[in-house]
Order: structure tokens, then C-alpha cells, then sequence
């Protein structure tokens, strides 16, 4: 068995070995030990993709029992472009945080635990993006919500712990509600492997309250409007590295898991109706969390509703699945390719604004009026990650939003496409907000760049992916095109 | 005759569960969910799951029951401000009230008429579990055909360990000794209770494969032996170290992960052990896995446990 | 009506009263007793309908609770930890009133 | 009158045995005035219940083995509610609650 047929295994395995060593070497060690399995991970997430384009999808045999008695791993198209990304992201954020826990705060006497704890949050998205069984499933959400927590709450600041304890509630709720769903599932069917499941589903009453409640459940995770009262807090109040994880990662790992439910388990008309409440759910969150983002007062919070509103451009594609496979996928790759961009853009949009707020000291937007005289090199990663978030042409996040609205209209549900342009207009909006007051040319007390060059490039290099991101679509729908059909028999109306 | 007997022991374990949300004091809820973890534990036994009895009664109860107390008792001890326990709604909220309501209902409905005789994986389960030569079918599921559950959910366990550290106040609060009810009673207690838990740990490690027992369970008793030592002021971390404690908590999944690896080499998959040695390799990581759970359940403890007025744990 | 349904409906209902707690209970330590009540009602459930088949309880759900149980204590711990963090920083044991704002 | 049925003669009545003291104990514990009596109550009566208990058991249990077994069970018992109330109660007195005395009319 070749060495590529373990990658899987390899990815899962290799953060978590990273994580358990980071806690038993030395303090001063662990940044090296962090970057040193962030590398290895980016090679594997790279032959990942490699090999699923040149072999197709394939599922992983755990202990080689085969899916009703073992688990098993299931990586496609959609899986490795997740784990390609959170490697990208992961390897840019412990690059960046080497810099961020080494001057004052590494005194602090939980920052010691960052690197254990990140190692931790990899292990769980990693797994997350590639197990093909509902109860791991489970476990996974368990490991990426104590992780997400513990670092949200790492200052050990009232806000941060008031955010802490509201995130770790709303994600114990969610947990017990999935297991719940899992439980009438497995009762009903008798089995726990999302292939199996997808081929044995007929329409069941029972194993269909089972799958919304697990839906549900993952909806809090995701933060989707109604259920998105603990994200503006909890991103807001973490340290910057973290806050641009949790954006750009952790969501997309409970939506990836809706994504398999609704798409590679639930056969087509199983959960009627589910699939329009998602996207109902998704175009309020475009609206509304873009207005709210209009009317914060601080850095972090405006990012953090911005990912309120960008989440819900992902459930927009539920609703085109009706529309026949062609439609669908072309949607799914706009959904996809939005959640990279996404990701990219917020992470370096997250990690710029960490950076202005230490150098200026605070995070109020309008006394931070000036900036781009003395922090250019921040502020022209703002703009950049603005440009990409608004959807402009040339950037990445035109090409997805582009995708969507096209595969809208084809689908002939106009309604969508509406919403997805004045989602680009007011981001447009709050975006120019803030960056009009950036650019204003008052002079601004700013204390001198304390951290390395790296807190500056990194989040730079970001936010140009994220724009440049366009060369690679053709990668992105050849990927999309190998994905979710392995589970089943692919989506016909 | 014995569904009389379920039928008040199910009525009994929702009154406690009543119980133990009553508005009235924190202490009142916390020591009856203890109570309510006991009987639960009762009623895995007559659900004919022995090994969930035993992890219910020593994790359910006994551990949560043991951090519940500690913070239930740092809640009440130290009050900053003026703020007391205002917020006491006596009554009933609507809102929940109709929430839960609903629930129940659907949950209800759908547990009545799912198929009365439908046995889900079980004949494959045992049927697997005979030629793999471990006896207890739940403890192969475990450590077997869901192994890999089991590998993240040992780094749950480690990673609510971290976490908890890195909450802590004091920097190495492990470093400090925990000065226990000293007592000449609880000494002596200590002194002869406490080799009788490690046998009893080592025993439920051994017999796991073939009888109700394995690492959780015996990580517990194992957890509850290192809290007793704490409570008692024995076990002054001191001589621990930063180092031992780590790698006793990490050793567990270190070897886990070995185990699980050393399969690729021989051309197999993850976690496939090769028959002739799969007992053994079972056998040999669920002692390291229970010495890594008792100490994670004691750091727990420990990490957590808020530092008392004369420094000793409240 | 054998007793794995009196198991299953008391699932259930220790389920509901979990929720019930969850959402009514201000107290943090409330709502951390009330996680737990959610989290051994669904386990009732699980294995109440294990049980479905006279004499040969089903291992898989026995698994997974026994797997569940070790989360749920490692969620409680967390959980512990931060609300007593929260209480000696700010003096509150609730999330309803708004804390003063002490950035340590 | 086989062996068989002195047995199970002897255990039920020990089964009653047991079950009387152990509504003795929470009686015990109801009515009773301060937390030192109500400790009194508790261990004494609970702990011999448990004992007429085991030994119904072990009477039923039919093999050595589970007897003593179930006679070690008893004794942990009997050893951690000793040391739980000598702990208790020197809680209290630290708090410096006093015992009740009854008032001489």
C-alpha cells in the first residue's frame, strides 16, 4: 500500500503528535515544534489534493474493518481543498503567532498553553474535514469547540471569559443536540457511516427529525444568524491570531459538516424544506450582519460581523441543489470557492487588524484616523482583503460570487442573486468606512512596530492570495467536480 | 414483575433530576446531581451495561461530582462585590418551560415508534469480537473497530487538561502543596485505601478485555486514588515536577499513536493491529492510557481546585 | 411496553428537563448541572434503545456512551474552570448582567 | 426444612433486618436536631442495614468467592463512612457549631 493511500491518517495523526509533544518539551521549543508540523502538514494537504486529482476520491479503511464495523476516513475533492486551506491558513497564523506570544504577553501565564492548544484545533479541523462517520463526527466537534474556547479565553480578560463561558455554552447546547440527532439516527438505521447511510435512507420520519436536529445543532456551530449571538464576542475579544482562525477555519469546519449531511447523506427531497430555510437563514445573514457590521464602533467587531455576513453566502447553495447536478455543482464551487477566499481574506484581514490595534493601542475606529502614513504596509492589507471581500473583479472573491449569482439565475431562483449583490454592496459599504478613515491624512500617534517584520508580510501575503486567488479556479471546480459523489450516487434532481 | 422495579427507579432518577435544577441554593443542586449520577449508574446496570455502570459511578458521579463541589464551594467563598445571589427567579419561565415542552414531545413521539426489534450492529459486532479474541464486545468496539473514536477522544481528554491550565491563576499551581484536612484519621484512611484502589485499578486494566472493566474505568479509580492523595496532603506535587506530570499525562496518547502507526510499517492501515500481537498491544496501551487518564482526572482536580484561605484546598 | 421504552421516554424526559434548565437556570453552575442532565438524557436514549432486542444488549451504543461520558467530563472541567475564572475576576455568576471592564 | 430453605428463611429475614434499619437511619436523619446526631444516625444505622444486607446476599449468593467478595465491599463501607462523618464533624466543629442539648425544664 503506497504511502499516499495513509495521507488521511498521516494528516490527522501528525498535529496531534505535534500537539502532545509541544506540551512536554520545553516553553521555548514549542514555536519551532509548531511551525516544523505545520510545514509537514502542508505537504501532505498538498499530495492530498495531487493524489485525489490524479486517482479520484477514495475512503480510508481505519484498522482495515470497512465501514459498518470500523470507521472510515473519506477523502474527495471537497475534503482536500478544506484541508489544503486550513494547512495554508494554519502554517500563515503559527507563523504569525511566533511573533505575537514572544514579547510581553509570553509572560502571561496562559499563553504558554497557545501552542498545545492550536496544535489541538488543527488535529480536530483536519479530522473534522476528513471522517466519513456521523458519531466522530461528534467527537471532532467536541475537540475543535474545548480548543476554540480555551483560546478564546486565553488573555483571561472579563470580556474575553464572559465570551469564553457564552461560546462554551452555546457549544455544549449544539454538542448534546448533535449527539441526540446521532442517537435517533443510529436508533432508526442501524448504522453510523455516512456512505451506508446515504444508500440505506429512504424516507424515514425518524432518521429525518434525527438528521435536522444534527443540522440544527450544526447551524449553532456555524453561527447562522438566529444562532449567531456568542461569534461577535468570542472573535472579537481573542487574541489576534486566534480571532483569525476561528474566522476562517473553525466555522467553515461545522458548515463542511452540513455540507455532508444535507449533500452526501441526505438523499434529494429527504429533509423537505430544510434546504429552503437554509438559504432564507443565509440571505438574512448576508443582510443583517452587514448592517450590523456598518454600525460597529471597533476593529474587531466590524471583522467579526463581516464573517456573520460572508458565512451566509455559504448556505445559498441548498437551496440551487433542486436545480439538477450541473447547477448544483456549479454553485458548489462558487460556495467553495467563496469559503477559501473567505478564509484567506478575513485571516490576513484579522492578523492586519491585531497588528494596528497593538501599535495604536486600542480599537476604536475612528481614532485610528491616519494610519496609512506610518503602518502602510497594514493598511494596504486591509484594502486588499476589503477589495476581496466586496467582491470586486479582478479578486478572488468576484470570481465566487460570480459563480453563485450565475448558477442562481440558471437555476432560475433570481431571488438569490439579488441578495448576493447588495451582500456585495453593503460590505462594499462598511468596508469603504473603514478605510476612509484609514486613509484620511491626519497625523496619527502611533507607537513604533514592535513585532517583527513577519507580523506585517504574513497577513500581506494573505490577503494577496486571497486576490490572486482567481488563477486557481480552474483547480477549485476540478476539485469541486470530484467531490460529494463518492458517498452516493451523485445529486439528481 | 422487574418493570414495576424500572418504572419507580426511572420515576426516582427524574425526580432528582428535578431536584438537582431547583432554584433554591447551588450546594442543594450539586450534591443532588451526585446523587442522581448514582442512580443513574443503577440503571445502566439493569440496561445490562455493566462497563457504563462503572464509568458513570467513578467519572459521573464521583469526578464531576468532586469539581462540582470545589467550584460550588469557591462560588460561595470569596464574594468580591456586593453582588449576591439576586438573580434567584423563583417560578416557572414560560418560555423554556413551553421550549422543553416540545421536546419532550417529539422526543416522545419517536422513541415510541421507532421498529420495536431492531438490533443495529450488534451481530456484527460480536461476530467480529469472537475471531479478534477479546471477549468483551464493548471493549473491542472500544480499543478495536472504533479505536479511532477512542484516539480523539483520549485527546479531548488531554486537551480539557491543557485548557484548564492555562485558566489557572497561579502560574505552576501544580508546583504548590496542597495542605489537605490534616488528620491523623485520614491519614491512616489514605494509608490503607489507597494501595487497595491501585489493585483495583490494575485489575480492572486486566480482566478489561473479557470482563466489564478496561482503561476508563480503571483510569478512574486510578483519578479518584490521586484526588484522595490530594485531599489528603500527601501527594504534595512538589515532587512531581513540571516534567513527570506532563509526560504523565501526555504518555497515554503518545503511546497511542505509536501503537496506531506501527501498523503502516508493516503494510497495514491505521491502528490495524497484526493478530498474533493484538492482545498484548491492546493490553500494554490501555495501562499507558489509564495511568494518562487518572492523571489527567487528578490534574483536573488539582488545576482547578481553587486555593483556599490557609492556602489548602477549599 | 418492556423496559427499554421506560428507559427511552425517561431519556427523553431527563432531556427536556436538561434543556429546561439550560435555558431558564441563570446560574452558570446551573447551566453546567443542566449540559450534563442533556448529555445523560441522550445517553438513556441511546442505550435504552440498545436494548430493544430481549438478552442481547446492543456494544455500539454502549461505546459511544462510554466514549461520550469521558467528553462530557472533560467539557464540565473546562466549563468549571472558566465560570470560577469569571467569578474571581469580575465577582459574577451570571452572563446576564455585563461585567466592569477589567482587561488583565 | 432442606438446607435450601434455611437459607433463603434466613436471608429474607435479614433482607427485612436491613430494610428496617435503613428507614431507621433516614428517620434518623429527618428528625433529628443538629448535624452531630443526624451524623450518629447515619453511619450507625446505614452501615448495619448494608451489613444484614451482604449477609442476605452472600446466603443467596451460593459461592465463597461472591461472599467475600461482598463482605469486603461492606467493610470499605463501614471504613469510608467512619472517616467521611470524623470528617464532617470536625468540619462543624471548626465552624463552630455547638451540639444540642436538651433544655432541662
Amino acid at each position: 500500500m503506497s504511502i499516499a493511500h495513509h495521507l488521511p491518517a498521516l494528516l490527522v495523526v501528525t498535529p496531534l503528535a505535534g500537539a502532545a509533544l509541544t506540551f512536554v518539551t520545553e516553553r521555548r521549543r514549542d514555536p519551532v515544534v509548531a511551525v516544523l508540523t505545520g510545514l509537514t502538514i502542508l505537504g501532505l494537504s498538498i499530495g492530498l489534493v495531487i493524489r485525489v486529482l490524479a486517482a479520484g476520491p477514495f475512503r480510508y479503511e481505519i484498522g482495515s474493518w470497512g465501514a459498518p464495523v470500523g470507521i472510515d476516513l473519506v477523502a474527495d475533492g471537497a475534503s482536500a481543498l478544506f484541508v489544503l486551506l486550513s494547512a495554508v491558513v494554519g502554517l500563515a497564523v503559527t507563523v504569525y503567532a511566533t511573533d505575537y506570544f514572544r514579547g510581553s504577553r509570553a509572560s502571561v501565564c496562559g499563553h504558554g498553553m497557545f501552542w498545545t492548544l492550536w496544535l489541538f484545533m488543527w488535529t480536530s479541523l483536519n479530522a473534522l474535514f476528513l471522517t466519513g462517520d456521523i458519531f466522530n463526527v461528534y467527537v471532532c466537534l467536541e475537540l475543535v469547540g474545548i480548543s476554540a474556547v480555551a483560546l478564546v479565553t486565553l488573555n483571561g480578560g472579563s470580556q474575553a471569559l464572559r465570551a469564553g463561558a457564552r461560546y462554551l455554552f452555546s457549544s455544549m447546547l449544539a454538542a448534546m443536540t448533535y449527539l441526540l440527532g446521532v442517537a435517533i439516527v443510529y436508533s432508526a438505521t442501524g448504522s453510523l457511516d455516512m456512505g451506508i447511510l446515504r444508500s440505506t435512507l429512504v424516507s424515514d420520519p425518524a432518521a429525518a427529525t434525527g438528521l435536522s436536529l444534527m443540522v440544527a445543532a450544526l447551524l449553532l456551530k456555524t453561527a447562522l444568524v438566529p444562532a449567531h449571538f456568542w461569534l461577535p464576542s468570542a472573535h472579537g475579544s481573542a487574541p489576534s491570531p486566534v480571532s483569525a482562525a476561528l474566522s476562517a477555519l473553525v466555522v467553515k469546519g461545522s458548515y463542511f459538516a452540513i455540507l455532508r449531511l444535507m449533500i452526501s447523506v441526505a438523499p434529494p427531497g429527504f429533509l423537505p424544506g430544510v434546504d429552503i430555510v437554509l438559504g432564507v437563514l443565509g440571505a438574512t445573514a448576508i443582510i443583517w450582519g452587514s448592517l450590523q457590521a456598518l454600525a460597529q464602533t471597533r476593529i474587531k467587531q466590524l471583522v467579526a460581523y463581516s464573517t456573520v455576513a460572508q458565512i451566509g453566502y455559504l448556505f445559498i447553495v441548498f437551496p440551487l441543489a433542486r436545480a439538477g447536478t450541473d447547477v448544483f455543482l456549479l454553485a458548489l464551487g462558487g460556495a467553495l470557492f467563496h469559503a477559501i477566499t473567505h478564509a484567506l481574506a478575513k485571516s490576513g484581514f484579522f492578523l492586519a487588524a491585531g497588528s494596528l490595534a497593538s501599535r495604536f493601542g486600542y480599537e476604536r475606529i475612528d481614532e485610528m484616523a491616519g494610519a496609512a502614513r506610518s503602518a502602510p504596509v497594514l493598511v494596504m492589507t486591509l484594502a486588499l482583503a476589503g477589495v476581496t471581500m466586496m467582491g470586486l473583479p479582478p479578486s478572488g472573491g468576484f470570481a465566487a460570487k460570480w459563480m453563485l449569482v450565475s448558477a442562481a439565475l440558471a437555476a432560475g431562483q433570481w431571488w438569490w442573486a439579488l441578495v448576493l449583490v447588495t451582500g456585495g454592496l453593503l460590505a462594499a459599504a462598511y468596508m469603504f468606512r473603514l478605510l476612509g478613515v484609514l486613509l484620511r491624512d491626519s497625523p496619527a500617534a502611533l507607537n513604533p512596530p514592535s513585532g517583527a517584520i513577519r507580523t506585517e508580510w504574513v497577513p500581506l501575503s494573505l490577503a494577496a492570495g486571497a486576490a490572486l486567488l482567481v488563477l486557481a479556479s480552474p483547480l477549485v471546480t476540478e476539485l469541486v467536480n470530484t467531490s460529494v459523489l463518492v458517498l452516493g450516487q451523485g445529486v439528481t434532481p | 414483575m422487574m418493570l414495576v422495579f424500572d418504572i419507580i427507579l426511572m420515576g426516582v432518577i427524574v425526580w432528582i433530576a428535578l431536584g438537582s435544577l431547583s432554584p433554591r441554593g447551588v450546594y442543594k443542586s450539586v450534591v443532588m446531581f451526585v446523587v442522581f449520577g448514582l442512580f443513574m449508574a443503577l440503571g445502566w446496570v439493569r440496561l445490562g451495561a455493566p462497563d457504563v455502570a462503572l464509568a458513570e459511578a467513578a467519572i459521573g458521579a464521583g469526578v464531576t461530582g468532586v469539581i462540582l463541589l470545589d467550584a460550588a464551594g469557591h462560588l460561595r467563598q470569596r464574594t468580591p462585590g456586593p453582588i449576591l445571589e439576586r438573580h434567584v427567579r423563583r417560578g416557572v419561565a414560560p418560555l423554556p418551560l413551553l421550549a422543553s415542552v416540545i421536546v419532550f414531545f417529539v422526543l416522545a413521539l419517536l422513541v415510541v415508534n421507532l421498529p420495536a426489534e431492531a438490533d443495529g450492529l450488534a451481530p456484527l459486532m460480536t461476530a467480529g469480537a469472537e475471531d479478534s479474541g477479546i471477549k468483551n464486545v464493548v471493549t473491542a468496539v472500544l480499543l478495536d473497530f472504533r479505536g479511532y473514536d477512542t484516539l480523539l477522544e483520549i485527546a479531548v481528554l488531554m486537551l480539557a487538561t491543557v485548557a484548564v491550565f492555562s485558566l489557572r491563576d497561579a502560574p505552576d499551581i501544580l508546583g504548590r502543596r496542597l495542605a489537605g484536612f490534616a488528620g491523623p484519621l485520614l491519614d491512616s484512611f489514605t494509608r490503607i485505601v489507597t494501595p487497595f484502589m491501585l489493585v483495583i485499578a490494575g485489575h480492572l486494566v486486566w480482566i478489561g478485555s473479557s470482563e466489564p472493566g478496561g482503561a476508563f474505568q480503571a483510569g478512574a479509580v486510578l483519578g479518584a486514588a490521586g484526588i484522595l492523595l490530594a485531599l489528603s496532603g500527601f501527594a504534595s506535587p512538589r515532587w512531581a515536577g513540571r516534567r513527570v506530570v506532563r509526560l504523565s499525562l501526555t504518555m497515554g496518547l503518545l503511546v497511542f499513536i505509536a501503537i496506531a502507526l506501527y501498523p503502516l510499517f508493516l503494510g497495514g492501515t491505521l491502528l490495524q493491529y497484526p493478530d498474533e500481537t493484538r492482545k498484548t498491544l491492546i493490553l500494554a496501551m490501555e495501562t499507558w492510557l489509564t495511568l494518562s487518564i487518572g492523571a489527567s482526572l487528578v490534574s483536573l482536580f488539582i488545576a482547578s481546585a481553587s486555593p483556599g484561605p490557609d492556602g489548602g484546598v477549599a | 411496553m418492556n423496559h427499554y421504552l421506560v428507559y427511552g421516554l425517561g431519556g427523553a424526559l431527563i432531556f427536556s428537563i436538561g434543556v429546561y434548565g439550560m435555558l431558564a437556570r441563570p446560574h452558570l453552575l446551573h447551566k453546567v448541572v443542566a449540559a450534563n442532565l442533556m448529555g445523560s438524557g441522550v445517553f438513556l436514549i441511546l442505550i435504552g434503545l440498545g436494548n430493544r432486542v430481549q438478552g442481547r444488549p446492543d456494544p455500539v451504543p454502549q461505546a459511544m456512551v462510554l466514549t461520550g461520558i469521558v467528553v462530557t467530563v472533560a467539557l464540565t472541567a473546562l466549563g468549571l474552570a472558566i465560570v470560577k475564572r469569571y467569578y474571581t475576576v469580575t465577582g459574577l455568576t451570571t452572563l446576564d448582567d455585563d461585567p466592569p471592564e477589567t482587561d488583565a | 426444612m432442606s438446607i435450601q430453605t434455611v437459607l433463603d428463611t434466613v436471608s429474607v429475614l435479614a433482607f427485612i433486618g436491613s430494610g428496617f434499619f435503613f428507614v431507621a437511619g433516614s428517620v434518623g436523619l429527618v428528625r433529628f436536631p443538629d448535624v452531630f446526631t443526624r451524623l450518629h444516625a447515619l453511619t450507625k444505622a446505614d452501615n448495619l442495614g448494608l451489613g444484614l444486607l451482604v449477609v442476605g446476599l452472600a446466603l443467596r449468593s451460593g459461592s465463597w468467592t461472591a461472599a467475600a467478595k461482598l463482605f469486603v465491599v461492606w467493610l470499605l463501607i463501614v471504613f469510608t463512612g467512619a472517616t467521611a462523618c470524623h470528617l464532617v464533624a470536625s468540619a462543624a466543629r471548626k465552624k463552630g457549631i455547638q451540639p444540642w442539648v436538651r433544655e432541662t425544664s
